[in-house]
């Protein structure tokens, strides 16, 4: 009889609606400088901080800007090649930790990246490249983003493997599937939440992250961070407002989008 | 210095230059890359401090001409990683005003060429200050009405700028003593602050939010466009001298190209252009005499005089005492 | 059995921590037996069949299929299929995918796996479920997914942990059944473990009874009840009545019972318990006549038979014994009493109070006794 | 794990071998032994800087977790289809960009700001409430930037518990509080521990919050280690404050990793 | 049972989805009544305890505990303790803080928290693992530990879901005499589920017998075998042998078997079954003189007693008979047959075949025949 279930019957006792209370406070947290942001990126003014009026005139202005549009392909270029990178390998070392290890220093040694400074990561990365001769380009920064977000994905699937069932594997294995065909099958689908959770968090934060690509990029390879913070040393501009809303505009449609297409393909659960 | 070629075919070579960005001409890449051939791309860098860090970092950075500030120019020449410049490639270095040769940071230009300079002073609106002021000690001991309305930059070595121009001191000074006592004074001014900021602080006082603030001359002017009344001085104690240079990598390949690059900004033309765009004054003889002198009236700042610039003091790189400075920086900050 | 065992156990020993779960367990098992694992809760039964899984590394001892050192391989690789006492089954896969799995992972072709899994879902009784994510059963569905799991790979050897336990008696029959089959039909070796003891009884060809980590006796089902090997068997296997005396030629010399026949071979004055099973307890109505008798305490009802409890004088325990049919003996009833059957085992000085103890007072299984009682 | 050498061990094992020298005169360093930089650590003004970072990042810390927990929760208890939703709505507005963000705090916050101009149109002050400028100010900016990071941890290991837990409590007396408080949080404190450092660590070594959001006023360990770096291109001075950070944090995660053991311990079992 | 009930249940009608699970179950429990809900795998008992418990939401119905409305209470004020039958032990806590958990709820001292923690695991046979997490038990241990967790707190009505189902004989009837003494001696209201007729027959003041969500029949355990309600019934509870005919006065005219005597109420003429127990099939060894008789096809040794199968001409299924002990009947032997007391029950039209499939072949329980047979 099984102790834990991760998702043991459906209850028909409803939960609370009041439980999504602080969720929704925790929402407008969350996008009450987001709503301030798109508002400004419609202000004629240049300066930010005193509104001359509604004006589309930046929008124009943004897709006009090649530095721009460069640094948002460059960014997406890293951070899909930086999660993809965490997410294999994180969950791999997650496992790997789990499995065949005891003692939190191994652990503490994996997590390490994801709490060492940007600074100190990054001008360590760039020595470590300079010293060994390795031209600078999206492919170091992806290396780079690679390493802490590695890091961030282990330490959240290594947090919900601590709950996990370890009959499931031996089910497995004891059917006859080897550890690749275990891990595939049955640990990666236990795991699944947290994979998810870790590799949104690895894109998120490598789409913004701006030290470590600073250091390690070329310096014609900008990413959009680097872009946009020498743009904002006097300040955000109504250009930098408009681009935001953008990226957010086109965030929540490709979200949508993609959750539409898995409920077509059914891989939804 | 290995010897550069002077007919080296340029449309061979390419060129990367960082520099702040809304530094220079838009099409600056492509103006330069019609004249020469050199193909050309400008990226951006935020700070000094950030694009020292990486040209030290690393053996080759890819980038060929840095703009840096002067005292940087100073450290990054006596580290070795900046080239001699091959005066035969730049003859534009004639439009340059005689005391831009003589910089205290580069005497003679060897590393750098200036771009652009200023100074340091008080922007302020004088409707909600009520008075001009006229020395530091407007900012460091703000009248009663005054006080929350002001900030400071606080970065390098201009946080201790107000204190020791005030004292009477050098804004290069390494003496324990007057640094200490320099220390006193910006914690007692600490308190009055609405803020330390080295960025948006022109936007502050077209807000409202403050009255005066520590400014480079450069950017009160962003804060003069939006609301004309906004003033600029320079104190009576005096203030510093600061240039933003080209250099060229010692790291770079293409160094013909390069001190064509650095040859091309001195062209009158391309430096008044760089004056009337960004408001920056330009060390360059000839591109201010082109100066339209309606934006000098508009401006005020661009009609400073170099007599009257040469009169402050050019900050240079202390070495090892930078350290001092460091520490005053952070002690300051740090205190509650 | 075949004369080369399927499995061979060899000095088993394992540890959790502190807790020593088996002390060097020895085992043989033929080609083609359907073996029963017995024994209290927490004596080691599951330890012992995840050692021969491959889930827990024996501390000492060997374990090896048809001669091969089954240590020696991973567990995938053993040509075992075990199914677990908590079923184990993959939360995120439907009914129908955690059956295909393992035969999935042997490279079984789409068509082949389709059908055989339709066939064993059917034979579990739960074909219509086949979609079904396995927290959408209840319990005793859940039990036989896990069971349709482990049999339809049809391995060499397979160790069933308690398999029918969540089933009420029609289906667990029809399962019995099954197994029976897979045994007979397909040639299958089973190790079953089991708390119910007429499933261990009527169905494995062979018991082992373990007790704290140790093989206590390992015999057919009829030797076990018949010949126990030891107190605590006879209190184990069945229900007994254990008379605690003194060997002599053919009998022991129980106190209070006087010579109680029973077959043996110990030595003469040792000390050993006579196993008097209910249904050898002769009542009859004429108590004053018999030669020994007592008064009934309780009667239990048990659905075609009943237990009676009878209270001996000079003895702290009563006396059970089994009638069929309901019976009109009431409580406070004298009645006499006879003993058929018995024998005796060895018993250790003082270890007469501990096992008795264990003589259940409700006996949830009780055949009649050869005679009715009418009193 | 070697892709972790490479990267990670071998450029910290690069610094953390600098810490040992000495700064160059521009930067870089001199190879000359010298524990002076783990001896500078001691001086007051680093100890009392990274006391106060440590106070501000644990109130920030804590402020996550409370507000953090709650979303999580909720999020873990929608039905499958929302919750993907629910939780990529968590890290949508970190697509844009950081310092973006940071200003649109600037504008809120500051004397003629949006919240400002609020309160006084409903009439609930007159006059502006400083807000911006102060260490307040620099916790809600670090709070905002750094959720995320507490919820989707807390996410993935509040998602796998099994409802009957729960039902057992509450059917032994325990009101929903009780079970929450004796049940799911327990059994959430992996993921919890995991949260509070990936909140408490960055916002400890951030800098440019407390630069824009609390005026330069306030400075925390992250100015330190950018300052030493940056403008005193003391190197080896700013990789031991780093490293500091980093070994705090190594020994918490050594602690967790000790409570998660015993919170789950011993091998599990069919 | 007193008149006011402590537990009524009205109609209760759940669903999971599209799955309905229970159609309306009404039933009253008494107070200190030890209830039993029996069914086949799947039939909703566990829904039903859910229910009760606050875990699922009837779709209809209602449930109250003495009088008070219970759905409107939400689940921890309610007066019940339930014991899940996959456990749900905290995987965190100690087996004795599981154990203490619920009377730590209430806010007990932590004195007597103690104290009774002690005695409760003593009684489970649990106190020297006191210490030990739930992972680090055996199957039977952990049933325990849930036993213990939900009997410790002593609440009006206690829900039991397959209680000892993992335990073994011994402590099985060990904990059943616990059981039955916080009936009588405490006071306490049960009800249990189990798969376990014996366990029921023999505990329960009242068994229901559930089926695909109805209420098939709510009676005594001896009312149930005695005189099932229906041929589900019959067949459900003890070993049955259901001979299919029309009823007639006094009997079912079985085909081929003639008129089998049975007590009834059914009208004359319509369709009906004849319920047989095994040990009421009487065996000869004189066949040539039996009225009806048939041919020996397998016999099955039950620990004390022996079920024998009988082909009878012309009918499909064999006939059971049980007998004491061990037989000497061979296979293939001819007996005669005669059948001792019968109940007949109505029979839906074609509900026939169906329900005799659901004869198991090999009786677990198996008491013996009147007389026994000597060949
Ligand atoms: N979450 C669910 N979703 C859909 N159907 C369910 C769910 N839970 C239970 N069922 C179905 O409801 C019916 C009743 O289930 P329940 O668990 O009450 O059975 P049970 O009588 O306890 O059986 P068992 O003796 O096997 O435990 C079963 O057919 C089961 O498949
Ligand atoms: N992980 C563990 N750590 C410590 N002791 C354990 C662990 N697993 C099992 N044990 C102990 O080892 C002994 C044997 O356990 P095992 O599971 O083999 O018993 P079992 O015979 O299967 O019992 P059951 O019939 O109750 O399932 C038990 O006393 C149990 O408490
Ligand atoms: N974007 C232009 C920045 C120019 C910086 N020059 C400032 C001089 C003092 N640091
Ligand atoms: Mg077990
Ligand atoms: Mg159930």
């Amino acid at each position: 009889m099984r102790e834990l279930e991760p998702e043991a019957r459906p209850r028909a006792v409803r939960k609370p609606r009041g439980i999504l209370v602080p969720l929704w406070l925790g929402y407008v947290f969350l996008y009450l400088p987001i709503l301030i942001v798109v508002i400004m990126s419609f202000n004629a003014s240049e300066n930010l901080f005193v509104w001359k009026g509604f004006s589309l005139r930046w929008y124009p202005e943004l897709f006009a800007d090649e530095k721009i549009m460069q640094g948002l392909g460059n960014t997406l270029i890293v951070a899909t090649g930086a999660t993809a990178i965490a997410t294999v390998l994180g969950t791999l070392l997650a496992y790997g930790i789990q499995h065949y290890t005891r003692g939190g220093l191994i652990r503490a040694f994996a997590i390490a990246p994801a709490i060492l400074p940007d600074l100190l990561l990054g001008i360590g990365l760039l020595t470590l490249f300079s010293l060994a001769s390795v031209t600078l380009g999206l492919h170091s920064v992806i290396l780079a983003h690679g390493v802490f977000a590695t890091a961030f994905v282990t330490a959240i699937v290594l947090a919900r493997m601590a709950n996990l069932d370890p009959s499931l594997e031996e089910a497995s294995r004891d059917l006859g599937a080897g550890a690749v065909r275990t891990f595939m099958r049955v640990t990666l689908p236990q795991l699944a939440p947290g994979i998810v959770a870790g590799a949104l968090l690895a894109f998120t934060l490598s789409i913004d992250e701006f030290v470590i690509a600073f250091f390690t990029t070329a310096p014609t390879q900008p990413t959009l961070p680097i872009v946009i913070y020498s743009m904002v040393r006097f300040g955000v501009t109504p250009e930098v407002n408009a681009l935001a809303s953008i990226l957010l505009l086109v965030s929540v449609v490709t979200v949508i989008a993609a959750q539409r297409l898995t409920r077509l393909t059914g891989t939804t659960r | 210095a290995e010897t550069l070629d002077p007919n080296a075919d340029l449309s061979e070579q390419t060129l990367t230059v960082s520099i702040w960005a809304d530094y220079s001409p838009e099409d600056l890449a492509e103006q330069f890359e019609a004249a020469t051939g050199v193909k050309t791309t400008i990226v951006n860098h935020t700070t000094n401090e950030d694009i020292v860090a990486k040209l030290t970092a690393s053996a080759d950075s890819g980038i060929d001409v840095a703009f840096v500030s002067g005292q940087y120019a100073q450290a990054l020449g006596e580290q070795g990683l900046l080239a001699e410049l091959d005066k035969s490639l730049i003859p534009n270095e004639e439009h340059l005003y005689p005391e831009a040769l003589e910089l205290a940071y580069d005497p003679g230009n060897v590393y750098s060429e200036p771009y652009a300079w200023g100074t340091t002073g008080l922007c302020y609106r004088p409707d909600l200050t009520g008075y001009d002021p006229t020395s530091w000690n407007d900012l460091l001991n703000p009248k009663p009405e005054l006080v929350g309305k002001t900030t400071m930059l606080s970065t390098d070595r201009w946080l201790a700028e107000p204190a020791l121009k005030a004292a009477g001191t050098s804004i290069n000074t390494t003496d324990d003593d007057e640094l200490a006592a320099a220390k006193e004074q910006l914690l007692e001014t600490k308190s009055t602050l609405l803020a330390y900021d080295d960025t948006t602080f022109y936007s502050k006082l077209v807000s409202g939010e403050a009255a005066m603030v520590q400014a480079w001359d450069g950017w009160c002017n962003y804060g003069i466009a939006e609301d004309p009344s906004i003033k600029f001085v320079v104190p009576e104690e005096g203030s510093d001298l600061w240039v933003d240079t080209m250099t060229v990598l010692e790291s770079s390949k293409n160094k013909e190209a390069a001190m064509a690059f650095l040859n091309y900004i001195l062209d009158p033309e391309v430096q008044t252009w760089v004056a009337e765009n960004i408001l920056y004054k330009v060390p360059n003889k000839a591109a201010m005499e082109a100066l339209d002198p309606a934006l000098i009236e508009s401006y005020p700042t661009l009609g400073i005089t170099v007599d009257e610039l040469m009169e402050q003091e050019a900050i240079v790189d202390l070495g090892e005492d930078t350290l001092k400075y460091v520490d005053l920086n952070a002690e300051v900050l740090a205190t509650n | 059995m075949s004369s080369a065992p399927l499995l061979r156990v060899d000095g088993v020993r394992a540890v959790y921590g502190d807790t020593v779960a088996l002390h060097g367990v020895s085992l043989d098992i033929a080609h083609n037996e359907f073996f029963a694992l017995l024994g209290p809760s927490g004596c080691g039964k599951t330890t012992l069949l995840r050692s021969i899984a491959g889930f827990e590394t024996p501390a000492e001892g060997r374990i090896e299929v048809e001669g091969e050192d089954l240590l020696r391989l991973p567990a995938h690789k053993r040509p075992v299929n075990m199914m677990f006492q908590s079923y184990a089954l993959f939360p995120h896969m439907s009914v129908e995918k955690n059956v295909a799995y393992g035969l999935e992972a042997d490279g079984i072709g789409a068509a082949e796996v389709r059908s055989r899994v339709a066939d064993v879902m059917d034979v579990v009784g739960l074909g219509p479920l086949a979609k079904r994510r396995p927290t959408q059963l209840s319990g005793g569905q859940r039990q036989r997914v896990a069971l349709a799991r482990a049999i339809v790979k049809r391995p060499k050897l397979l160790l069933l942990d308690e398999p029918l336990s969540a089933l009420d008696r029609q289906v667990r029959a029809s399962m019995q059944l099954e197994l029976k089959r897979l045994q007979h039909e397909v040639g299958l070796t089973f190790v079953v473990v089991t708390h119910d003891q007429e499933e261990a009884m009527s169905m494995a060809d062979r018991i082992a009874v373990l007790r704290d980590g140790r093989l206590e006796q390992l015999a057919s089902p009829q030797e076990l009840y018949a010949h126990p090997a030891s107190r605590f068997v006879a209190s184990f296997i069945g229900t007994a009545n254990l008379l605690d005396g003194t060997v002599t030629a053919g009998a022991v010399e129980v106190p209070g019972f006087g010579a109680v026949i029973a077959s043996h071979a110990l030595a003469a004055g040792s000390p050993a318990t006579a196993v008097v099973r209910p249904e050898d307890v002769e009542l009859t109505a004429d108590a004053a006549a018999a030669a020994l008798s007592g008064t009934v305490v309780d009667t239990y009802f048990l659905g075609g038979a009943t237990t009676i409890s009878i209270e001996m004088p000079g003895h702290a325990d009563p006396l059970l014994a089994t009638v069929h049919g309901a019976t009109r003996l009431e409580r406070g009833a004298r009645v006499g009493v006879r003993f058929g059957r018995a024998t005796a085992v060895a018993r250790e000085a003082g270890a007469g109070a501990e096992a008795s103890a264990q003589v259940p007072p409700v006996a949830p299984e009780a055949p009649a006794p050869q005679e009715e009682v009418s009193a | 794990m070697i892709y972790l050498i490479l990267f990670m061990a071998l450029p910290v094992g690069l610094l953390a071998f600098y810490t040992f020298f000495k700064r160059g005169r521009f930067g870089g360093i001199v190879f000359e032994f010298t524990l002076d930089n783990w001896v500078k650590l001691l001086e007051p003004l680093y100890v009392g800087v990274i006391l106060q970072s440590i106070v501000l990042a644990g109130i920030v810390t804590l402020l996550a977790l409370l507000i953090g927990y709650p979303m999580a929760y909720a999020i873990a208890g929608l039905s499958p289809k929302w919750r993907t939703v629910a939780l990529i709505a968590v890290v949508l507005p970190f697509w844009t960009n950081f310092l973006i963000r940071t200003y649109a705090w600037i504008l809120l916050l500051n004397n003629a700001g949006w919240v400002n101009q609020w309160l006084q149109g409903l009439g609930i002050t007159d006059a502006p409430i400083s807000m911006l400028y102060t260490p307040q100010a620099i916790v809600v900016g670090l709070l905002y930037m750094y959720l995320p990071l507490m919820v989707l941890p807390l996410y993935a290991s509040l998602q796998q518990l099994d409802p009957s837990l729960r039902e057992a409590a509450t059917n032994l007396g325990a009101t929903p509080w009780r079970a929450f408080r004796t049940i799911t949080l327990p059994l959430s404190i992996p993921g919890a521990l995991t949260g509070c450092i990936f909140v408490f660590v960055p916002a400890m070594s951030n800098f440019v919050i407390p630069e824009l959001i609390g005026g330069g006023k306030t400075i925390m360990v992250g100015n330190l280690v950018r300052d030493q770096f940056f403008e005193a291109r003391d190197w080896p001075f700013g990789a031991t404050l780093a490293l500091l950070l980093t070994i705090l944090l190594v020994i918490v995660i050594v602690v967790q990793t000790a409570v998660s053991r015993r919170l789950t311990e011993g091998p599990r079992r069919g």
